[in-house]
């Protein structure tokens, strides 16, 4: 279990696949992301609007 | 005991139906007009034609099922018989069965025994005549069964179009495919054992479990 | 002197109506919670309340319409949802909607809706005379003006068998001289030991008759 | 005891920890997957798409019947946060099948020259994202809140009886018309090295799941209980220690 890839020029490039592979998991990885903190922001504001509701 | 309601409800509709003919053209002009378009949208070459022929027959069959299908409870529910219909003693699930077979009688029906006419203008061959009706007859009555679930599940919406077709069309995925190929295989003169057998198993779960479901969500969205 | 509503009917007949902590939720808010009461034969309980209270809202639970949040409805000393069949026998519902096709005449409404219903078919009163609506008892119902709607459906109280009638805002629409008539209806519904729940703003003036209001604090019961 | 507050309480102490452990896992699963492990014979490097694409459409899945089950558990018991579960499950549920599309999509264009293929696969996760953007349309359909709810937890469980038959009938109508071919998506007998990572990430995406249902419940229930004490008193205190 070795790197697979002589070099980090190499690794991006992937014998050609490097831009499917790479724009899979970006994309993906941005969407969990996204998932995982828009509710953060809407508890967020929700408190704040409470907050000035009885302030 | 449980028969009255139902023998009321579908006495009662298929006089409305009757009474007033005007939209019962409305799926068959919509057949028409569709399958017309296709040869100008893609080609008057018959051979061509007949390839697509059973494919866009069901689809177009199965849209023009779809037109039709948010009217089953909406009329009801407007005049406020369908809150007398839920507080009947007799059980809602039989009278639910009842608006349903209307709404195939009324739609599935007709386009089934129109289709092999409409086959002709594809020029679809004899021999995927009589399937094809018989997969309308039994895709449709399965459609108009699932269908009243999401007329059902949108019934309190008014500009609900596009929400009962989201709704609804995933459920219709299974049968256009079955119904389709039954059409396909008789073509190419092979046996519509198969598909017939998946088409008429679906008939019987969608017979018992849509009508259970479209009373539950009846009751859930009358008020809604 | 015993209350004459008592001596009309043995005791074997009498009905019982009760709700035991009824509550309804709409939206996350409580709309009424915890409401007990108990009607007998005879009696007759008007819903007050503004508009939006929730007086259709507690008709619909009583006619099982709608489910209830919690709390229970018994009738003759049983759930009603063991007993959906023959509570629903006992029971005719108005709602605000008059719930009848448009599409057909008042008539063949009536009859379709006997189909469904106990009612007492041997009884010859004519409904329609009744109500006034005799010679249009046969025009589809869209030629029907709102308040011949409501008569054509009141016309059901004349047929049905049922003993609890459940009535929303029976009086609206009509005229001044076909709701005397219709509260003379009642009257004789309740001394036949039938039951009337009913939402109206109208001042009945019926003896002993029960209120029930829903205010903002939900369950407050005046008797 | 299953209240909202009892659970906004209990998730509130364990979600660093969760959502620690679900970075950590997915890091390890990316960089191994991506890096370390071998390239497949006939694919080369696109198939490193493979450690995305499985673990979503499984968690696709999985997730509609979560949804759908919390739905059902909130129609016949009443049990508000099993609505709320439902409620936060269906978006989630979604942008995974999305995922599974798009990587799916991508992952085509390297090895059939396309990016869109009607496999049996692709297209039965296609429906699947019907049927939830379905549930998710009649949530926001309806006024009044909780009949939404109900109505598509409704829509969901019918939903559930639908998926096995989808994925057999497109399975049926795949085999039909193209025979020969192998489904690109089935992963292959695959090398234990190239199967490792691919567990890993399989626990990474549903560790994440978890958390991000969690993150999601705990912005609904503050939503639906803004107006109680406890939401309120929560808020003025979180306003002192940091001043807005």
């Amino acid at each position: 279990m070795m790197f697979q890839f002589e070099n980090f020029s190499d690794f991006i490039y992937m014998a050609g696949h490097g831009q499917y592979v790479w724009t899979a998991y970006s994309v993906s990885l941005i969407i969990m992301a996204f998932i995982f903190v828009m509710p953060l922001f809407r508890k967020k504001n929700i408190i704040q609007k409470i907050i000035k509701k009885n302030h | 005991m449980n028969n009255i309601g139902f023998l009321a409800i579908l006495r009662r509709d298929l006089l409305l139906a009757v009474r007033y003919r005007g939209d019962l053209a409305n799926p068959l002009i919509f057949f028409f007009i569709v399958i017309a378009l296709i040869p100008l949208g893609l080609t008057p070459d018959s051979k061509e034609l007949s390839e697509i022929a059973p494919g866009m027959l069901w689809i177009t069959a199965l849209l023009a099922s779809l037109l039709s299908l948010d009217g089953l409870f909406k009329d009801d529910f407007a005049d406020g018989t369908l809150e007398q219909i839920i507080i009947l003693p007799q059980p809602l699930y039989f009278m639910v069965l009842a608006k349903t077979i209307v709404h195939w009688v009324v739609t599935g029906l007709p386009l089934s025994l129109l289709a092999p006419v409409l086959g002709l203008m594809l020029s679809l061959p004899e021999t995927g005549y009589l399937p094809l009706m018989l997969s309308l007859l039994i895709g449709t009555a399965i459609l108009s069964l699932i269908g009243s679930v999401g007329a059902a599940l949108t019934l309190p919406l008014n500009k609900e179009g596009i929400l009962l077709s989201l709704i609804v069309i995933p459920f219709y995925m299974p049968v256009l495919i079955f119904g389709s190929n039954m059409v396909v295989l008789a073509v190419d003169g092979l046996s519509i054992a198969s598909p017939l057998a998946i088409m008429g198993a679906l008939l019987a779960l969608s017979l018992l479990i849509s009508p259970y479901v479209t009373s539950c969500a009846l009751r859930l969205s009358i008020y809604g | 002197m015993p209350d004459p509503k008592n001596i009309l009917m043995n005791q074997a007949s009498v009905k019982t109506l009760s709700l035991k902590d009824l509550s309804f939720q709409r939206n996350e808010k409580f709309l009424f919670s915890n409401i007990s009461l108990t009607l007998e034969s005879g009696d007759i309980l008007q819903i007050l309340g503004q508009n939006g209270s929730g007086k259709t809202t507690l008709l619909r639970l009583i006619s099982t319409a709608l489910r209830p949040y919690s709390g229970e409805i018994i009738w003759q000393g049983k759930n009603v949802n063991d007993i959906r069949e023959s509570y629903l026998e006992d029971v005719l519902f108005l709602g605000h909607q008059p719930g009848l096709k448009r599409l057909l005449s008042a008539e063949e409404n009536l009859v379709w809706w006997r189909r469904l219903n106990k009612t007492n078919l041997s009884k010859n009163v004519n409904a329609f005379e009744e109500v006034g609506l005799y010679n249009h008892k046969d025009e589809p119902c869209n030629y029907l003006s709102v308040g011949q709607l409501k008569r054509a459906a009141l016309a059901r109280l004349y047929v049905s068998e049922a003993k609890l009638w459940i009535l929303d805002e029976p009086f609206t629409s009509i005229d001044k001289e076909f709701s005397i008539k219709l509260k003379s209806l009642i009257v004789s519904h309740l001394k036949r030991g039938g039951i009337v729940v009913l939402a109206t703003h109208q001042d009945l003036k019926i003896e002993n008759m029960k209120y029930f209001s829903i205010s903002d604090l939900s369950g407050a019961t005046s008797e | 005891m299953a209240s909202p507050r009892w659970f906004y309480q209990i998730s509130g102490r364990w979600l660093p920890w969760l959502s620690l452990l679900t970075f950590v896992s997915i890091i390890i699963g990316v960089i191994w997957g991506l890096g370390f492990a071998p390239q497949d014979a006939k694919q080369g490097n696109s198939f490193r798409i493979i450690y995305i694409h499985v673990p979503a459409s499984f968690l696709a899945l999985v997730g509609y019947y979560i949804m759908a089950i919390s739905g059902a558990i909130a129609i016949i018991w009443k049990i508000k946060l099993a609505d709320v579960v439902m409620k936060s499950a269906a978006p989630i549920g979604a942008s995974l099948t999305f995922i599974a599309l798009l990587t799916g999509a991508v992952w085509g264009k390297p090895t059939w020259g396309t990016y869109w293929i009607w496999d049996a696969r692709i297209t039965s996760m296609l429906i699947l994202f019907f049927l939830y953007l379905g549930v998710i349309v009649l949530q926001k359909a309806y006024s009044a809140q909780g009949l939404s709810n109900k109505a598509a937890a409704l829509l969901a469980l019918v939903g559930t009886i639908n998926i096995p038959i989808i994925y057999k009938s497109v399975d049926w109508w795949y085999t039909l018309h193209q025979p020969a071919t192998i489904k690109f998506t089935e992963a292959p007998s695959m090398h234990p090295d190239m199967f490792q990572p691919l567990l890993i990430m399989i626990i990474g995406f549903y560790l994440f799941y978890v958390t991000a249902l969690i993150v999601s419940m705990r912005a609904e229930i503050i939503f639906r209980e803004r107006n109680t004490s406890w939401v309120k008193e929560l808020a003025l205190n979180l306003k002192d220690k940091r001043p807005i």
